[in-house]
């Protein structure tokens, strides 16, 4: 059984992606966080294989509550919906193994699991934007 | 011989100032646009993208716990109509926000254009909206732009008048050439007048077209409706 | 006594340059900031407004189907799930076109998720292009990052080139992976490869994939075609 914990600030996200992944016969989700200060203290608490953290989220961000579990056991995976400049450097500075959009249809993130769980990094060509931190044309010149 | 140097003196430092300010507004024009996308940027993301997130999820949910229980299923689904139509709302909003189609601005715009095809124009009636909402007014301007087109790149006309009423029951927009007019058969399939209709649909407005001498292009839009629709537009 | 006059001349022919010079720079500012946003929201209307609508729509619908006839709620409920998804890859989209998609940073770009998905990246020919107009260059660039998120997310290759090919007759764009290739039965019903083919025929472009070992997919936009839809892009 793969425990997991969730870490999501909207309340009806944090319930449909807790319900989705209790579906699955293989995972079990054993605790939910409402911001990254609850997400770590749960983590630290309960020691699942598995944390799934929102990014944008009240009193600690998921980027930094990644960053404060970088030692733990428990693999992290960020799910978010936009690439936002910075973020994919930070979350693999924090070493998550995962890096997923937050609609990602749900076996597709099932799956993503059960791959993380076997030591691979998943991420979502769609957060990727390296690239593109959009250099401000005033300081371009 | 004093002349010739600070002659020469005063053309460089207006050629460099002149260098200058080209530079600096296009980096103006730049920044004004930067700030826009950013801005729209942070729209979407912050709501859109959480409420599109949550349908795609709920969903999902919705569709697996159709065989197990019925009524968690129809829970689900009733957020997902709720979230669909705050979604849609926001949308609403932001395209209100985003206009930049004021109609004082597209008159001043399309005049120009007959100007230049050399068809005399006439404007009349109000040029600045009380009362309608951003919405109609974009709507509005968006088919005077298109109309105006029309006229300039297929009417042949030497005069051409647009006339905008605004009362407290329709809006209404008039705009009359005495070109060759719609009855030759339309060589081209064009996206203008369809375009018209399209967003005079958003609006629960209509077009009219007369074609004897010249064409005459009509457009009403209710001023109930605008009411009504406006509220999730503005 | 000569020399104060043309000194002033000269100073207030400056200033006046000054002035008009701001003014219009000003107005170009203006113009785009106006383009811009009339361009966002053309679009916001068109994908967004439409999808949510249509998930306000259906979740209605699955919720009444659900007690009579399950099957078809589940597909009510699959058509939602489907939408709100292609509505995020829409914003998705439209958040990184408003940045304008250049060839050379967008190789850039695909260069880096390549490299993050541990997959070897092989960048041949012209970087930055010569004389495509920039719709041309719109659709490339839009067309190249499909097909390499494709080989990131479906190939599990090791390896993939990319080539760019500017001649005075077509433009074209090769990119090949050494992964499972297409001959699996495809599962999702994805926009990507629709998409790319949507948008090179507007630019009367072609695409042709191939797949023995690895996938290779060939892109080809005329030249005589970009000249002529060009002009109406510019
Ligand atoms: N004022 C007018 N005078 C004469 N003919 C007109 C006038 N307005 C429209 N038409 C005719 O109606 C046709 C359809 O107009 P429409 O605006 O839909 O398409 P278009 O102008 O050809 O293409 P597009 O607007 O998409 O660039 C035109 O091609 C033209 O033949
Ligand atoms: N380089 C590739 N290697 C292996 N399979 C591929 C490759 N490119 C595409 N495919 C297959 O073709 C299918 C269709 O691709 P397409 O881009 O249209 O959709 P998608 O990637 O599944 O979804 P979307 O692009 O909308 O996110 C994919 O689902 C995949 O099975
Ligand atoms: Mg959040
Ligand atoms: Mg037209
Ligand atoms: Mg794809």
């Amino acid at each position: 059984m793969i425990k997991i914990v969730i870490a999501e600030d909207q309340n009806m996200l944090l319930g449909a992606l807790g319900s989705l992944l209790d579906l699955e016969d293989d995972m079990e989700v054993v605790g939910k966080a409402s911001n990254g200060q609850e997400a770590v203290e749960l983590v630290k608490e309960l020691e699942p294989d598995i944390c799934i953290m929102d990014i944008e989220m009240p009193v600690k961000n998921g980027l930094d509550a990644a960053q404060e579990m970088i030692d733990f056991p428990c693999k992290t995976i960020i799910l978010t919906t936009f690439a936002r400049a910075g973020y994919f450097e930070r979350a693999r500075k924090a070493q998550v193994s995962g890096y997923l959009l937050k609609d990602s249809p749900s076996e597709d993130l099932a799956s993503s699991i059960r791959s993380i769980m076997t030591g691979r990094k998943v991420y979502a060509p769609e957060l990727i934007d390296l690239a593109f931190e959009e250099p401000n044309p005033l300081t371009e010149r | 011989v004093i002349l010739l140097p600070i002659n020469t003196y005063n053309r460089l430092k207006r050629q460099k100032l002149e260098a200058q300010l080209v530079d600096a507004n296009e980096k103006i024009s730049q920044l004004l646009v930067y700030e826009e996308r950013q801005r729209i940027a942070r729209d979407l993301h912050d709501t859109l993208g959480q409420k599109l997130s949550m349908i795609g999820l709920k969903s999902d949910l919705a569709n697996r716990l159709i065989d197990r229980d019925t009524s968690k299923a129809k829970n689900e689904l009733a957020d997902i109509n709720q979230t669909a139509r705050s979604a849609l709302k926001e949308v609403r909003e932001m395209l209100s926000d985003m206009r930049g189609a004021k109609l004082d601005e597209e008159l001043e715009h399309v005049s120009q254009l007959l100007n230049a095809a050399g068809i005399a124009v006439e404007i009349k009636g109000n040029k600045e909206l009380k009362q309608s909402p951003a919405l109609v007014e974009d709507v509005l301007s968006m088919c005077l732009k298109e109309a105006v087109t029309n006229v300039v790149k297929h009417s042949q006309a030497d005069y051409c008048s647009i006339e905008v009423s605004e009362t407290s029951d329709e809006l209404k927009l008039i705009i009359e050439d005495d070109g060759i007019g719609l009855s030759q058969p339309r060589t081209t399939k064009g996206h203008g007048l369809r375009g018209i209709s399209e967003r005079l649909e958003f609006v629960n407005g209509e077009v009219k077209i007369e074609s004897q001498q010249g064409t005459m292009i009509e457009i009403k839009i209710p001023n109930i409706t605008q009411q009504v629709k406006g509220e999730g537009a503005q």
